[in-house]
């Protein structure tokens, strides 16, 4: 494969480039010290070197309100609302992030395909970019490298001059054709190191989360835990989503909508006279690391969780799910191993 | 001549908070002519005492939900100027938008919707909304556009998010200001216009009720003073706000939760009457031409024009915003952070014109930034015995009229007055004991 | 089908949930077309002895205001309370954090017998309360679906997760990162994150969630840098009522 | 999966669109039951087996799940018991005949019939948990010859309460079936058995290897029952259950309805016993 480099002066010619071809969504600075995916305006105002984005591209595909349907209480009729599929180039997309999108095409293919997501996330192309792990991010752990090009249509991994580019695929090559960049020779600098990590694969974890239901950690952690939900709503593989109907003031009609959701939220269980399945915050903690690491993978022989670090980053509690896996790991290997 | 009248209105109506009319008149002597103050009082020095200089003003402006901008505004003054905070021009300038904002929207709502029902004789505006469609539209969409400048600036209208100590925690959009602008222009000039126009056709019905009174106000060289400024007096004269105390002078009565203030006779008034009588040189000439239609002349002490005050201000407060705009704009938005960096510990007093008049709050902070002291003078406190010694002298002038007008009389003169009872009751003054 | 007879209550408080609704300049001739507003002292003149529904703003602090509550009650069959003063006790309740007679005493001194006072209560303290719209003031959008949800004859939904669901559906940065201390985590959402969103922390004017872990707050307050007091200041804000015998 | 970034969606489907069907028979039950027919448009088959279920749609109040009442045997149309307890079934207690109402389903995975064929069936019902297993009941005299015996316990809390009082007559008067129902509370007219659910069990005759049990009830019917039937002598891998959670989507999406790895409405409602007995939040 054919290595470019896209020096930094001309980043921005780039972006331009690529603007010519399609909408480009980007990493933009958000507020005081974050950063978030937003449609591309003004190119200069695309930042490449960022540690995450408050949210990772499932925004586009699976939006946080999305309306289903809206009705007219007269006719008692209903229109179902248009899809429009992203296509467009998601530019600066880190590894984590794209897995984690596969991660969610096999969540909404598999049994029931569902059109919603499928329609908005078919066109889109990707283009990635390398990071520099930060305090947060593990993705080394569940098998996602800092450089980790798979998948992307072109990619970009930083070098002290700029970019080494490459086309991965057709349309990637489609979306570098007629950008003239010099080709680029020279070696590959050792990428930087994660400065967090869990210790074993799926296959042992899986058996660690088997003994791991009554652990105690999901008791202490609880102590700690204020429910906030934050956890599951930034989490680039959590899908779970709750729907209600709101009606219009003139109470002539309405719209379907259905908006994120989160295990970790009290209310998600909650059934028949105020009756709550999890009730206890420590079941719902063991509720969401199990799906990120045992019951979705168990199926699919893959941890569910793509090491972006933001549940752990986000959290005003600081709630670190490396911590509680690694936990687990220890005690495992305590209990278990030791003792057999 | 009946010679014996007892008028008792019990918690009169399209007011803001609880207030009692209570008139008593034996054998031709009046006994009793006063608005009696029954609001619950609540306290609030019991809630500020050691909070941090973060949230003295969040929890001032729910002192009041219809005057949360002028007290949060107020507040933040004192406190800036207890902790030697400085503030940009940018903020100064977006914090009069606001108080532009919301003195339009105060003095709306108070003319179309507490006021006016009495000129066409009706109980409330809701019937207004079948027998007069365009009027009610009109009064909804000058809020609206009134209201939208609290959203947009400040977060939202009642009880403001963004002015803190020192600034402001969002700044708004050049595009969200330039949207403000140009609805001011295209849709609030017509509609205040027209208002001008409709409130001409009912000016008969405005009492003819004179009573010379000391009116107070703050008074700036700059501009009409809204935003700050020194104390005014018709009989004192101009003096600083560090004097505030002497201009206030307040004063427990029995049948008020709120207290009662004079400074050079037995009462003063407060509010856009006395803003009119003394700043009206500073008025842009749409105000002006608006009073000029609605026969609002320079030392006016008829009580019932203050209504007519009002509406001629809101004038200003739409043209002056535009002009704050069109500055904010030229110099070009700032995203600064506010400075919330004390340089010292001590005390400050803010003074601003509310939409009801001027209102003082004092702050002396201990060396962690936590409140010491707290001490706030509220416009209608200040004109609650003014309103009592309106009302002796008016019963005697109307007394050969029946009941049920002179009662109307009343509760329109207390009405005229745009009392905000909630504000007057809710802060006092208070001495924390150690 | 009559439109539903509704009055507009107020007790205690800066009657700005009250003012709110006149907010509604967008909307207030449709909500108008769909029920009579039959009393409302702070707009119109009059009252009536029976009402569909009551929208009562403010805490109870008084004896009259014991009496006046009842009365609403009776004669209201649905009763929906409008704000933090009304559903929580709101800002008046910090005043039951301290010996209610010092409170008096400091603001009317020797001549405080003539100003009775109670502790600031919620209405549900006294009456049965049906429905809530949260907020200091109370929330424009929830007013609006509790609003159509009784007009349509349907049981509101009422939140129960915390203001930072709403900042994070809107991606907000968490003002946390900005080095400020917010009640997100723990204040009941709805109001979709209006401060935050602003740039200001959360105040926890909406009350708590239902099973809120006061405990694991409180150690984020103090880890962000607040002195014990203080952080149970920020806590007492708008929750006195809900945080009392709480162990700190 | 890692090597296609564009995914095809050829075979992807509306998952939440609703078919807006008829409603054309409403029978008042109790107090607070009714049974209603629903007929899809042009009298489309519903398709589905006993035990699932479907989203019922009604704007402005939402979506909630139903058990199919009646057995896919009975063409044209179908039928749901539905509780009045809140907000949709409220307003459903109020609908006249001809409203429409929107449909989405069947879902879930249903009774696992082929199981239950050449065996002795035994039903056991509580209060509404009746509804869905009417459906089992009728499929099985309607294929009277692929089952064995056909044994019903059902429970209601008095006899205000019992559903379909007109099949239960019929049930019991029908040689095919054995039929054991109770009431917690019996009024002064009941002359039937009076007790739990569990009450009846003990005195089944039943042939152990031979029978397959189908329980359904409310949540905590369940434990109860289980310990009769093991007390009994029933094998847990004779045992099937019918499970309830709230659901937002009944396509295995919105995750409400997970129990551990499972999704009540893809690998449930109806759970095969040993496969619940390893996920404590199941009962
Ligand atoms: C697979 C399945 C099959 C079902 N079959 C039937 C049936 O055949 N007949 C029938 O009457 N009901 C059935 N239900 C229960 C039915 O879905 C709920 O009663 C219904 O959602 C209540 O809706 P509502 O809007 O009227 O009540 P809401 O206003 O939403 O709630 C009223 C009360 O019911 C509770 N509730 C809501 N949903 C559920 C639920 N899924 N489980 C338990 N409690 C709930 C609420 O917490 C509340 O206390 C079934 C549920 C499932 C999951
Ligand atoms: S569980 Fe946490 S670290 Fe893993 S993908 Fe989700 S947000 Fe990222
Ligand atoms: S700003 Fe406050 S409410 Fe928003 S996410 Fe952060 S802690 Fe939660
Ligand atoms: S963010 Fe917090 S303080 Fe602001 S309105 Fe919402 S609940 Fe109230």
């Amino acid at each position: 494969m054919v290595q470019y480099l896209l020096e930094d002066s001309r980043v921005v010619d780039f972006v331009s480039h690529l603007q010519a071809c399609k909408t480009v969504y980007a990493p933009h600075r958000k507020g005081t010290s974050s950063f978030a995916f937003a449609p591309v305006d003004d190119p200069t105002a695309v930042v490449l070197d960022y540690n995450r984005t408050l949210h990772s591209v499932k925004k586009y595909f699976l939006p946080p309100t999305e309306t289903l349907l809206s009705f007219d209480l007269r006719t008692n009729e209903f229109t179902e609302s248009e899809i429009v599929p992203c296509d467009a180039v998601f530019l600066g997309v880190h590894s984590y992030d794209l897995r984690a999108v596969h991660k969610l095409d096999h969540n909404f293919r598999q049994e029931n395909p569902e059109k919603n997501y499928l329609r908005r996330r078919e066109e889109a192309a990707f283009v990635g970019v390398s990071f520099e792990p930060d305090a947060f991010h593990f993705s080394g752990s569940v098998g996602i490298g800092s450089r980790d090009s798979s998948g992307f249509d072109v990619f970009l991994t930083r070098i002290a001059a700029g970019y080494i580019l490459t086309a991965h695929t057709p349309v990637g090559q489609e979306l570098v054709d007629g950008f003239v960049m010099p080709e680029y020779t020279g070696d590959l600098p050792v990428p930087p190191g994660f400065k967090q990590h869990i210790y074993v694969p799926q296959d042992k974890l899986s058996e660690v989360f088997e003994h791991s239901y009554r652990n105690d950690v999901w008791l202490e952690t609880a102590e700690k835990c204020v429910g906030c939900g934050t956890c599951n709503l930034v989490c680039p593989t959590c899908y779970c989503f709750n729907v209600e109907d709101t009606v219009e003031i003139t109470i002539d009609g309405g719209s379907r909508a259905r908006t994120w959701d989160g295990c970790m939220l009290r209310s998600f269980t909650e059934v028949a006279g105020g009756e709550v399945f999890r009730e206890e915050s420590a079941a719902r903690q063991r509720h969401r690391v199990y799906r990120k690491f045992k019951y979705i993978s168990d199926r699919t022989g893959e941890p569910w969780c793509v090491g972006c670090g933001r549940c752990n980053q986000a959290c005003t509690a600081g709630i670190s799910i490396v911590s509680i896996v690694n936990r687990l790991v220890n005690d495992y290997d305590r209990e278990v191993v030791e003792t057999a | 001549m009946s010679t014996d009248l007892d008028i008792k209105v019990h918690h009169l109506t399209r007011v803001e908070g609880h207030g009692n009319i209570v008139v008593n008149m034996k054998q031709g002597v009046l006994e009793k002519a006063r608005l009696e103050i029954v609001e619950a009082p609540r306290y609030f020095e019991a809630m500020l005492k050691g909070r941090s200089f973060h949230e003295a003003a969040i929890i001032t402006s729910r002192i009041c939900g219809i005057c949360s901008l002028g007290h949060q505004i107020t507040s933040l003054k004192a406190t800036e100027q207890a902790l030697g905070l400085e503030v940009s021009e940018q903020t100064v300038l977006l914090r009069k938008l606001l108080i532009h904002g919301a003195t339009l929207q105060s003095n709306v709502l108070h003319a179309y919707f507490l006021a006016a029902p009495d000129f066409l004789g009706v109980g409330s505006v809701f019937p207004l909304v079948g027998s007069h469609p365009e009027i009610v539209k009109r009064a909804l969409r000058m809020k609206r556009l009134a209201n939208d400048i609290g959203d947009v600036v400040s977060g939202r209208a009642v009880h403001p998010i963004t002015p803190v100590p020192g600034g402001f925690t969002r700044i708004p959009t050049e595009k969200e200001l330039l949207e403000i602008r140009r609805r001011l222009i295209e849709d609030m000039v017509p509609d205040y216009l027209a208002t001008v126009d409709t409130l001409q056709a009912l000016a008969e019905a405005i009492p003819d009720f004179t009573r010379e009174t000391e009116y107070i106000s703050l008074r700036s060289d700059h501009d009409y003073a809204l935003y700050d400024g020194d104390i005014c007096s018709t009989d004192a004269g101009r003096v600083d706000t560090a004097d505030y105390l002497g201009m206030t002078n307040e004063f427990i009565v029995p049948h008020s939760t709120s207290k009662h203030c004079k400074v050079s006779r037995s009462s003063y008034m407060v509010g856009a009457l006395a803003r009119w009588n003394n700043n009206h040189d500073k008025l842009c000439d749409t105000a002006l031409n608006a009073a000029g239609a609605l026969g609002l002349e320079p030392n006016c002490h008829n009580p019932y024009m203050n209504t007519i005050a009002q509406v001629v201000e809101a004038g200003h407060c739409a043209m002056d915003s535009v002009a704050i705009i069109d500055r904010l704009l030229d110099d070009g938005l700032k995203n600064e952070r506010p400075n919330q960096e004390p340089t010292r510990y001590g005390t400050g007093i803010g003074a601003t014109e509310v939409p009801r008049g001027v209102l003082y709050h004092e702050y002396t902070y201990d060396r962690q930034g936590r409140v010491a002291a707290a001490n706030c003078i509220i416009p209608t406190g200040q004109n609650l015995a003014n309103i009592d010694d309106d009302m002796k002298a008016l019963v005697p002038e109307i007394i050969d009229r029946s009941k049920q007008d002179i009662t109307l009389m009343l509760e329109m003169l207390v009405r005229a007055y745009d009392p905000c009872i909630s504000c007057s009751v809710h802060m006092l003054d208070v001495q924390f004991k150690e | 089908m009559a439109k539903p007879r509704v009055g507009i209550f107020d007790f205690t408080g800066c009657e700005g949930c009250e003012l709110n609704q006149l907010n509604f300049e967008d909307q207030l001739l449709d909500i108008l077309g769909h029920v009579d507003i039959v009393e409302w002292r702070e707009a119109m003149d009059g009252q009536v002895d029976e009402l569909d529904i009551a929208f009562v703003e403010g805490s109870l602090s008084t004896p009259e205001c014991i009496t006046r509550i009842h009365e609403i009650r009776r004669k209201s069959k649905v009763l929906v309370a409008l704000g933090a003063c009304a559903v929580q006790g709101g800002v008046n309740a910090m005043k039951n954090t301290r010996p209610i007679e010092e409170v008096r005493e400091e603001v009317y001194g020797d001549q405080k017998y003539l100003f009775p006072t109670l502790p600031a209560l919620p209405l549900s303290a006294v009456v049965k309360v049906d429905f809530a719209v949260r907020g200091c003031p109370m929330t424009q959008i929830e007013f609006l679906k509790v609003f159509t949800s009784l007009v349509m004859g349907k049981a509101p939904i009422e939140p129960d997760s915390a203001v930072c669901v709403e900042c994070k559906l809107k991606e907000n940065e968490c003002v946390v990162d900005k080095g400020m201390i917010c009640l997100g985590p723990i204040t009941r959402m709805g109001c979709g994150a209006r401060c935050p969103t602003f740039g200001q922390y959360c105040n926890g004017c909406r009350g708590l969630v239902s099973a809120p872990n006061i405990e694991g707050m409180q150690e984020i307050l103090v880890e962000k840098g607040l002195a014990m007091d203080e952080a149970w200041k920020r806590l007492q804000l708008y929750n006195a009522n809900q945080l009392e015998g709480v162990q700190r | 999966m890692t090597n296609a970034s564009r995914t095809p969606s050829a075979e992807s489907r509306d998952l939440y669109l609703p078919v807006m069907a008829a409603i054309t028979d409403i029978r008042k039950m109790t107090e607070f039951e009714t049974l209603y027919e629903i007929t899809l448009p042009g009298g489309a088959e519903l398709g589905h087996q006993p035990g699932q279920f479907v989203e019922v749609s009604l704007f402005g109040m939402g979506e909630a799940p139903f058990s199919v009442s009646s057995s896919p045997t009975r063409k044209g149309s179908f039928e749901m018991g539905v509780r009045r307890v809140g907000m949709l079934t409220d307003v459903m207690d109020r609908m006249q005949l001809g409203e429409k109402i929107g449909v989405r389903g069947p879902f879930g995975n249903g009774v696992p019939v082929e199981k239950f064929k050449g065996k002795d069936v035994l039903i056991v019902a509580g209060g509404i948990g009746l509804v869905p297993m009417r459906s089992m009941i009728n499929y099985v005299l309607d294929n009277r010859g692929d089952f064995d015996r056909l044994i019903i316990c059902y429970g209601a809390r008095s006899d205000g309460e019992l559903l379909f009082t007109d099949e239960l007559k019929m049930w019991a008067d029908d040689p095919r079936v054995e039929f054991h129902v109770t009431v917690d509370h019996g009024s002064t007219a009941w002359t039937g058995h009076t007790g739990v659910i569990t009450t009846l069990i003990p005195g089944l005759d039943l042939d152990m290897p031979q029978t397959r049990v189908l329980v359904c009830g409310p949540p905590v019917m369940y434990r109860f029952v289980l310990l009769a039937l093991r007390s009994k002598g029933v094998a847990e891998e004779n045992i099937y259950m019918s499970l309830e959670r709230r659901m937002k989507c009944g396509v295995g999406k919105c995750g409400h309805c997970q129990i551990n790895s499972s999704y009540v409405c893809q690998d449930g409602p109806v759970y095969h016993y040993p496969d619940l007995k390893g996920l404590q939040e199941a009962l």
